[in-house]
């Protein structure tokens, strides 16, 4: 390949190009973008965003679109089959399954999602100050959080619904955050500790930065990728136990209806009418299997190890 | 280590006062009375209820009596099944639930490893995507609607197996696998994802350029180590496939301890209620003890000495 | 010579005190730092030199001892206005390139972070103006200021912590290991910009490094650690011609040169702590055998350090 | 001398998100019978991937090779499988890595993991096994072998975990120890005795070596010949006195004149290398180092250089070698090292791709 | 008593001949196994006689003891126990001749026997929940105060011999002989008992009984298994072998193991049928329905606003519509009532008091009413919240109320779910507006439907509502010993009570059932509950 023919120029001694010693060509990618980038390329993940999106949207607007009331009874009309009035049939009730499995959708995620912010807030307050001030500080936390590690959660739950009278949506989430937040936390600290280490962190102490700065500039960004992940795991488990408080008769009153107290419901006439359980439980599962792939796609995505 | 036992059973008894307390308390606000009947019950007959259940003494006193009692491990008797014990209904309702959360863990764990173990090993290829695929379905479909389709294909519709109940082993076998369907997938994932970090570990080069067949290195150097996460789970799951058990008991007219504490919160069966929840923390607590014992063993790298350091 | 900045006296830092896994990670060393000086420090892994900067800088909290600088005992320091000057004149550069730069912050928010934290400047123009500045003192330009550390190589990186640590124009800075992490080819990068800044700013270094021959290189004067004890400290060529301490010789004889003919004759000679058959309450300490060369010794050895 | 091992014209890509990374762009040259062969070169320039591709250790995918043989007497060993590379490696070639701390199995006690290859290996009993791991563990210098033979990689110190590595590297006396930067997380002190380890086993077991470091003393001491790595490629390879004392690529010149000496007192400026290394992925036109390289000529801009012979054992990738090419002074620091050399050919000959090392 | 959740006690006694099915014995070569498999959903509370209060354990007690007399065939009280009874001038004093009946462990059971037992349930040591049931008997109510001081000594309880046993009770009591077979008054072997206070919390030797059947087996919270008494009195009568009591709690369960022949009986009175299964077993013409006394109704509380107004309560009465309700969510045949005692003691409230669902009707009501309270409008109303406890039938029905009310008055109205002993706590308190309830009866008399809103502070009234006149005409009744005459003052106060409406009933209540087409004579009383002592398989 040497042996086209010789330029004398092509000899000329011109040195390094300084401008490109330095030069980055590739274009620049923060973390998020990244993690996108990676995140998009997961086909399951992606699917299951695409379903989430279209499960709020009709979670938001379902119940408008059929054009019936969501608690409209018609005792005329009830356990119809699927058909061109009734898109899912109607319930025992005569109410329109469609309108009913979309208002369900907006509780049933609710729940979920706010299950899930209380568990981030406390959980990454209550990790991150324990693993960051360690010493006496995280052992006190700690052992609090222990025993509530100690405690198995349905029973806690299901408790503290005893304990309320009146069984609400709030009364309900604010049962499952009640120890639920611990797992959180544990997941914080242990980052946190595993953070608190590393050089660009005692660069800033060294810089002089307080707590707080340390915390929301270094840490809890740092801490992310497993906080989302642990995040888009709580939402299913949160929306899982909702059904399973309303299978034991401690769901949310009537005329409200989540997946949970329907699919109750319709596991009980499952042999009669079977598109009673069938849309309930398909959208159960439909979300939790969407919130399960983002999580795994998420973990995947964020996690540093794949990263270079 | 028989200081480090010392320390934790300390603290267990710690947690458990603790926990004792909180239920008291949580019990004695909650609404509802386990002798309130539909016909309301003269006066008179409320008050010798409360007079023998020592209702009516300041709370303190009962809450210490209460304490003297879960101390010499006695629960007292049932409000609500006389003539029984909360001991003799947890001990009747345990046994049942143990041998149905074994046969279920059995299956999880056994299942779980194997599915997690094969997708790792296939990465990416067919039967990751299905093991995957499996699993995922697993944590997504609710135990209650997973049991009821299990229920009414293979026993109604196929008459494979009874119906309901808990006789025969073929009775168990629904409900086990019903049981162990969320944790089987939980486990796959844990270990598939720990398998695959395993297999880039250094170790495992170091194993390859000895030479090691594939089997060998999966076998030998990569599943012991990929274990240690999914064992942290299998530790909880212990208490919690037995607490998850309430659906399922019920379901299947199992008569174990979970459908036992389902039934003794709609009856207000505050003794029953009590007990149960200090012996599933005895259970959860201590099996996170034998855990991380067991953890010890398999991974010779912790000491029990520093008990901190082992999570993350 | 110049001025003392910095003066250690009988520092003292113990990890784990009390428990049966107490680690004296710096026992009893005692040393000076003149102005406008780079001080080596050098040690076999784990014997304390980290540790002794960092406790110098404050990042832990000295077990005993004085750490006077410029006069005024920093371990002492109360005041909020004190300690923060206290963090701007007194800097740190860390040895993981890649740990020491939060991944989550773009290259300008890192080399800001003193700015921000101290206030130094007023509005967000004068501030870029002078990441900029840095970014162009350590041999980066500006488009550079807008990515993320992992788009950096080691020893651009290695500069961004140093332009981090110049940002809020420190007079004191430890450098800890600063290049073990670079190729060969890059280290001379960094301690070209490390010289080439002292000369500029005046700026004292402390540099600890297990490279010997770049810690002879920079360094004025340079102390040899052993199992957290200064063992010896004297100025470079002092050092290098005329080592006393038998673990300095047995230190220099291990490093290999990059000269096959050198290497084909170099003998190492081991150390063995046993040579020096100190007896019962015989004292050991640092004495000075010439001018400026410190050895840690006893009475007997010093006779015969002094007379060979 | 003969040859143990020919690479020829090896290349390796790995996949990756974006692209595909040249990991390893046509690296040819062999390895004789008991020498040991040090490669320098810096941080990615493929020095792992280059020898892990010789037992094909690299994870595949995403890595894949895609040109080239490598020649284990004779036999190519690119497309065996991976049962066949079972019988290869641990037996004829065996590796250490670069850290001890992450190399051993946590899990596992020492001893087993030093037997298992042997059992693998060799057709022996596991007590003979036990036996034969333990006298290795004496040979590598750990004390109280039959104790430390029950023990947990845990309970051991960097340096002896490194020399437990090397203990298992030996243990089914591989006829080539592939070291990939065995001591660089080791103290100098340590590390100066695994280095005196490895020479003196390897005088014992006359296997041969490829030790890589970017250390350039470390090379200086244990090696007999060198080759210099840089984006992928071989761009210099001689004996280690060729090559210190009579370098030609000026990347070479770099590293040698980068390094401040121990025993001048010399305090001018360093000869930095400016800049980072290349892109692999994009490997920029023409000689991958010419963006850094201050005697970068034109062409060095616009066509890869070909390989010069300099003597019988010395080769260079560099058009300075060219005869067109202008005479360009070494850095100082490199001029100091300059020796004659009296094998060198008259003027170095351009070489075909192939007939490197002849 | 009761409403149909899960604490519902039945109860009922009688007095008739051995009669019919003696014939018993033609069968006996037959191959079809007398082994009856039913669902009782529960661990019975107890199976002492004297602590049962649930409609489970009188399921087994049922079976596994005998009162005095028992309820027969026909619906009437009929010797059991006793041979024969003789009832004084004023039926205030009953005296019993006890047959040569013998405990399961062999021993004659003896007047002592049930005196015994009597006094044992009302000793207030002995917290029996249903001691009550015995304060027909002189003395009793005050024997099981403590606070009293009266003793259970002092009751009108005599052992004459051990053959006899004479009975003073407090007031004339026409349905005595139904009372005297219902579980509380079951006799308890007293030398056991005595020697073994433990002696029912298991099977075993010491739980010894006196019924068709024996307790052989008892899996707490599995499964109870009954077999034939041999030394009972009537023995050749008992034709079933084994009867296996199973606990399944799921409605559905226990459907699909009757469809799967797992079990031999499904739904009420043992078990229950899942409501949405009803349409297709009704198609299958294999559903059994059977009304029985019993009324599911709304109770206003009348001291809260608005429902201390009439017209308000009965505004919200007439808005329902009850033919929709049973046709279309409780669907076991369930009779619309416009009238609180049951047409199976008074047949002529099958048409009731009112037209159902008279829409104008209630909104002219409605309208009087919201004037009476000087409200213009229904948005004036203060928020109204219809209570029940949890289940889903009782879902169901609010729901639908909820919607007709909303449609007829346009009033919106809350619901509330409330776990059964929370909520029974709360109706007993007054803590509610609107509130779910029912009644079944404890024995088959009207009285025991009116009898419990006689008092404002009457513990199962709830609805804090009071009328002197209907009061009146009750305490007349009692004494009142024409039969006609009698109950032609309980109509009158059923009257009364229909004009202020303190409830507004929705349905009388049926069983509903599924059973084997070869088992016979399983006898379900109107009241509810059920006795398997002539029952077989053909
Ligand atoms: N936070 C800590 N807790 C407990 N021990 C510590 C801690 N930090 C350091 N040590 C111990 O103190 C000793 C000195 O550690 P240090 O990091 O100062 O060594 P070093 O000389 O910097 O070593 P290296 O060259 O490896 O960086 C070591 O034995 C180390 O294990
Ligand atoms: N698994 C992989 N996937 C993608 N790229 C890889 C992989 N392994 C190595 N590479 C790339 O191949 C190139 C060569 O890497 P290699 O590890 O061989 O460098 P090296 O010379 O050994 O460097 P070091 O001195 O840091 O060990 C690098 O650009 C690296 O990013
Ligand atoms: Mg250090
Ligand atoms: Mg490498």
């Amino acid at each position: 390949m040497a042996q086209t023919q010789m330029n004398p120029n092509k000899f000329d001694l011109i040195g390094a190009k300084a401008s490109d010693a330095e030069r980055i060509s590739k274009p620049s990618l923060s973390f998020w973008k990244d993690a996108m980038i990676r995140f998009r390329k997961n086909k399951l993940a992606m699917l299951g965003v695409i379903m989430l999106i279209l499960l709020s949207f009709m979670a938001i607007f379902g119940q408008y679109i059929s054009g019936h009331d969501t608690a409209q009874t018609d005792l005329l009309n009830t356990n119809k089959p699927p058909s061109a009035e009734h898109w899912f049939g109607t319930d025992d009730l005569g109410r329109d399954m469609f309108a009913r499995v979309w208002e369900g959708a907006r509780i049933s995620i609710f729940i979920g999602l706010a299950a899930a912010l209380i568990d981030l807030v406390i959980g990454v307050l209550w990790g991150g100050i324990a693993g960051y001030k360690g010493g006496k500080v995280d052992e006190i936390m700690m052992r609090i959080a222990d025993i509530l590690y100690g405690i198995p959660y349905l029973l806690v739950v299901i408790l503290f619904i005893v304990l309320f009278e009146k069984v609400n949506l709030w009364t309900m989430i604010i049962a499952m955050t009640l120890i639920g937040w611990v797992n959180m936390a544990k997941i914080v600290r242990g980052q946190v500790l595993q953070l608190k280490t590393q050089e660009y962190v005692l660069a800033a102490q060294t810089l002089g930065a307080k707590t707080g700065w340390i915390m929301f500039k270094h840490l809890i960004p740092n801490a992310m990728g497993p906080i989302i992940v642990t995040l888009t795991l709580t939402i299913p488990s949160a929306i899982f136990t909702e059904a399973f408080l309303s299978f034991l008769g401690l769901g949310i009153s009537p005329p409200l209806a989540s997946w949970g107290t329907m699919a109750t419901e319709g596991v009980v006439a499952m042999q009669y009418y079977p598109w009673r359980l069938f849309f309930p439980a398909a959208f159960i599962c439909i979300t939790m299997l969407s919130f399960n792939v983002i999580g795994d796609g998420l973990r995947d995505a964020l996690d540093p190890k794949l990263r270079k | 280590m028989a200081k480090y036992l010392v320390k934790r059973v300390l603290f267990i008894l710690l947690s458990l006062f603790m926990i004792v307390t909180a239920t008291f308390f949580i019990m004695r606000m909650a609404p509802g009375s386990p002798f309130a009947s539909e016909k309301s019950l003269p006066p008179e007959i409320m008050e010798n209820f409360n007079e023998k259940y020592g209702l009516n003494d300041p709370w303190y006193e009962q809450y210490f009596r209460y304490l003297g009692q879960v101390a010499r491990w006695d629960f007292g008797p049932s409000m609500k099944y006389k003539g029984q014990t909360v001991n003799e209904i947890i001990s009747d309702g345990f046994v049942v639930s143990l041998a149905l959360g074994a046969e279920a863990l059995l299956i999880a764990i056994g299942g779980g490893i194997l599915l997690g173990v094969i997708a790792a090993l296939r990465h990416n290829r067919w039967p990751d995507y299905t093991a995957t695929i499996i699993a995922v379905l697993g944590i997504s479909v609710p135990s209650f609607i997973l049991a009821a389709a299990l229920q009414y294909v293979l026993a109604f519709k196929m008459g494979i197996f009874p119906i309901a109940r808990w006789e025969s082993f073929t009775h168990t076998i629904l409900p086990a696998f019903a049981l162990s369907a969320t944790p089987l997938a939980m486990i796959a994932r844990l270990t598939r994802a720990s398998m695959l970090e395993v297999m880039n570990q250094d170790y495992i080069k170091t194993a390859k350029s000895k030479g090691l067949s594939k089997r060998t290195i999966t076998f030998r150097h990569a599943i012991r180590n990929a274990l240690l996460p999914t064992i942290t789970y299998i530790g909880l799951l212990f208490a919690g496939i037995i607490t998850g058990s309430f659906i399922i008991e019920n379901i299947f007219a199992i008569p174990g301890l979970g459908k036992q504490f389902v039934v003794s919160i709609t009856n207000r069966d505050y003794s029953v209620i009590m007990g149960t929840t200090v012996f599933y923390s005895v259970l959860l607590l201590f099996s996170m003890l034998i855990l991380d014992i067991i953890y010890g063993f398999i991974d010779p790298r912790i000491k029990l000495a520093s008990p901190r350091k082992g999570e993350a | 010579m110049a001025e003392t900045l910095l003066e250690i006296k009988n520092l003292k830092k113990y990890f784990n005190t009390g428990s049966p896994h107490e680690v004296r990670a710096v026992d009893d060393v005692s040393f000076s730092i003149y102005r406008g000086e780079t001080l080596g420090l050098v040690g076999e892994s784990g014997c304390g030199k980290s540790t002794t900067g960092r406790t110098i800088i404050r990042l832990y909290e000295a077990t005993d001892g004085e750490i006077v600088y410029n006069g005024e005992n920093v371990r002492t320091i109360k005041s909020r206005k004190k300690l923060s000057e206290f963090h701007r004149k007194m800097q740190m550069i860390f040895q993981d390139p890649y740990a020491s730069l939060n991944p989550r912050m773009t290259v300008a928010d890192i080399i800001a972070e003193g700015i921000d934290i101290h206030g130094l400047e007023k509005g967000k123009e004068a501030r870029m103006k002078r990441v900029y500045e840095l970014l162009e003192t350590v041999g980066l330009n500006r488009d550079h200021a807008t990515r993320y550390p992992h788009e950096f190589s080691g020893g651009q990186r290695q500069r961004i912590g140093i332009a981090r640590a110049l940002a809020v124009q420190p007079e004191f800075i430890i450098a800890d290991e600063p290049i073990s992490a670079l190729d060969v080819s890059i280290q001379a990068q960094v301690v070209n910009l490390m010289k080439r800044l002292q000369k500029e700013k005046g700026l004292t270094y402390l540099f600890i490094a297990h490279d010997l021959s770049m810690v002879k290189y920079i360094s004025d004067r340079i102390g040899v650690m052993y199992f957290g004890r200064l063992v010896e400290l004297a100025p470079s060529d002092e050092l290098y011609r005329n080592p006393l301490h038998p673990y300095t010789q047995a230190l220099l004889s291990a490093i290999p040169r990059p000269d096959p003919e050198t290497e084909r004759l170099r003998r190492r000679k081991v150390y063995d702590p046993s040579v020096h058959g100190y007896e019962e309450g015989e004292e050991v300490k640092m004495r000075e055998v010439s001018p400026g060369h410190f050895v840690y010794c006893s009475e007997k050895e010093f006779a015969s350090y002094k007379r060979g | 001398m003969e040859k143990l091992l020919e690479v020829k014209d090896l290349r390796v890509t790995f996949d990756i998100y974006g692209g595909t990374v040249q990991a390893v762009r046509g690296v040819t040259f062999d390895v004789y019978k008991g020498e040991t062969l040090a490669i320098v070169g810096e941080s990615g320039s493929g020095k792992s991937v280059m020898t892990q591709s010789l037992i094909k250790l690299i994870p595949m995918p995403p890595g894949k090779i895609t040109g080239g043989q490598v020649l284990l007497e004779g036999v190519d060993l690119v497309p065996k499988s991976e049962k066949e590379m079972e019988k290869v490696r641990g037996n004829d070639i065996s590796m250490i890595f670069q850290d001890p701390m992450t190399s051993l199995n946590p899990t596992m006690k020492i001893g087993r993991q030093i037997t298992e290859v042997i059992l693998k290996h060799h057709k022996v009993s596991k007590e003979e096994a036990k036996q034969r791991a333990i006298h290795l563990l004496n040979l590598v210098g750990i004390p109280f072998a039959e104790r430390r033979f029950d023990q947990y990689p845990h309970e051991f110190s960097g340096g002896m975990r490194q020399r437990a590595m090397v203990a298992i590297a030996l243990a089914a006396n591989p006829r080539l120890l592939i070291a990939d930067e065995p001591t660089t997380a080791l103290d100098v002190t340590i590390q100066a005795q695994i280095l005196e380890l490895m020479k003196d086993l390897q005088e014992k077991t006359e296997s041969s070596i490829i030790f890589i470091t970017h250390d350039l003393g470390v090379v200086a001491n244990v090696a007999d010949r060198v080759a210099v790595m840089y984006g992928g490629q071989i761009v210099e390879i001689g004996t280690v006195d060729e090559i210190f004392y009579d370098p030609r690529h000026p990347y070479t010149w770099g590293l040698l004149a980068s390094m401040p000496s121990l025993d001048s007192d010399d305090k001018s400026e360093l000869a930095a290398i400016p800049g980072s290394p290349p892109d692999l992925t994009n490997p920029p036109k023409g000689c991958a180092f010419a963006p850094r390289n201050p005697y970068a000529l034109a062409i060095d801009y616009e066509e890869e250089p070909p390989m010069f012979q300099i003597s019988k054992t010395h080769f260079a990738k560099t058009w300075l070698l060219h005869p067109d090419a202008p005479k360009v002074e070494p850095p100082e620091a490199v001029k100091n090292r300059l020796r004659p050399m009296t094998q060198n050919f008259d003027t170095p000959v351009l070489l075909k791709e192939e007939a490197i090392n002849g | 008593a009761c409403s149909g959740s899960e604490a519902e006690p039945g109860d009922d006694p009688q007095t008739e001949t051995p009669d019919g099915d003696d014939e018993g014995t033609t069968d006996e070569g037959s191959d079809v196994a007398q082994h009856l498999r039913v669902n009782i959903k529960t661990e019975p509370f107890s199976l002492h006689p004297g602590l049962a209060n649930d409609t489970t354990s009188s399921s087994v007690l049922a079976q596994t003891f005998e009162g005095l007399t028992r309820i027969g065939q026909n619906g009437e009280p009929e010797p059991a126990m006793a041979e024969t009874i003789d009832v004084n001038e004023d039926s205030t004093v009953y005296t019993f001749h006890l047959r040569d009946a013998k405990w399961s462990n062999g021993d004659p059971v003896t007047a002592d026997d049930f005196a015994y037992a009597w006094k044992w349930a009302l000793d207030p040591a002995n917290e029996s929940q249903y001691a009550y049931q015995l304060y027909y008997i002189k003395g009793a109510a005050a024997a099981n105060d403590p606070e009293s001081g009266a003793s259970v000594e002092d009751i009108g309880v005599k052992v004459i011999d051990p053959k006899t046993l004479e009975v003073t009770l407090e007031n004339p009591t026409p349905y005595f002989l139904e009372l005297t077979a219902f579980y509380t008054y079951y006799p308890i072997h007293k030398a056991t008992a005595e020697a073994n206070p433990d002696w029912h919390t298991n099977v075993g030797e010491n739980y010894i009984s006196n019924g068709p059947f024996v307790m052989t087996a008892w899996e707490h919270g599995n499964q109870i298994t009954l077999e034939k008494n041999p030394g009972y009195w009537d023995a050749g009568a008992v034709k079933l072998e084994k009867v296996d009591m199973y606990m399944i709690n799921e409605d559905a369960t226990e459907l699909s193991m009757y469809q799967n022949g797992e079990i031999d009986w499904a739904g009420d009175p043992f078990g229950s049928v899942p409501v949405d299964a009803i349409p297709s077993l009704k198609d299958q013409g294999i559903l059994n329905v059977q009304p029985i006394t019993g009324v599911y109704w709304y109770k206003f509380n009348t001291e809260a606003e608005p429902f201390n107004n009439e017209n308000i309560r009965k505004a919200f009465t007439y808005a329902i519509n009850r033919k929709a309700i049973v046709e279309n969510i409780t669907l076991g045949g369930q009779v619309p009532a416009m009238a609180i005692v049951p047409p199976t003691m008074f047949p002529e409230n099958e048409e009731g008091y009112f037209e159902d669902n008279a829409v104008d009707l209630a909104k002219e009501h409605l309208q009087k009413g919201l004037e009476e309270l000087g409200l213009s409008d229904v948005s004036e109303l203060p928020e109204i919240t219809l209570s029940y406890n949890t289940d889903d039938t009782h879902a169901k029905i609010a729901q639908a109320v909820q919607q007709m009310w909303k449609e007829v008055l346009g009033i919106e109205v809350g619901l509330e779910n409330i776990e059964w002993q929370v909520y029974i706590d709360q109706l007993h308190n007054g803590d509610y507006q609107i509130g779910r309830m029912g009644w079944l009866g404890d024995f088959n008399d009207p009285i025991n439907f009116l009898e419990l809103f006689r008092d404002k502070e009457g513990g199962n009234n709830d609805t804090n509502w009071e009328d002197p006149n209907f009061k009146q005409l009750l305490l007349d009744s009692a004494t009142e010993k024409d039969a006609a005459a009698r109950e032609a003052m309980l109509k009158q106060a059923e009257e009364i009570f229909m004009e202020q409406l303190p409830v507004a009933p929705i349905y009388f209540y049926t069983n509903v059932w599924l059973q084997k087409e070869n088992l016979k004579d399983v006898v379900v009383s109107g009241l509810g509950d059920v006795q398997l002592k002539w029952a077989y398989f053909e």
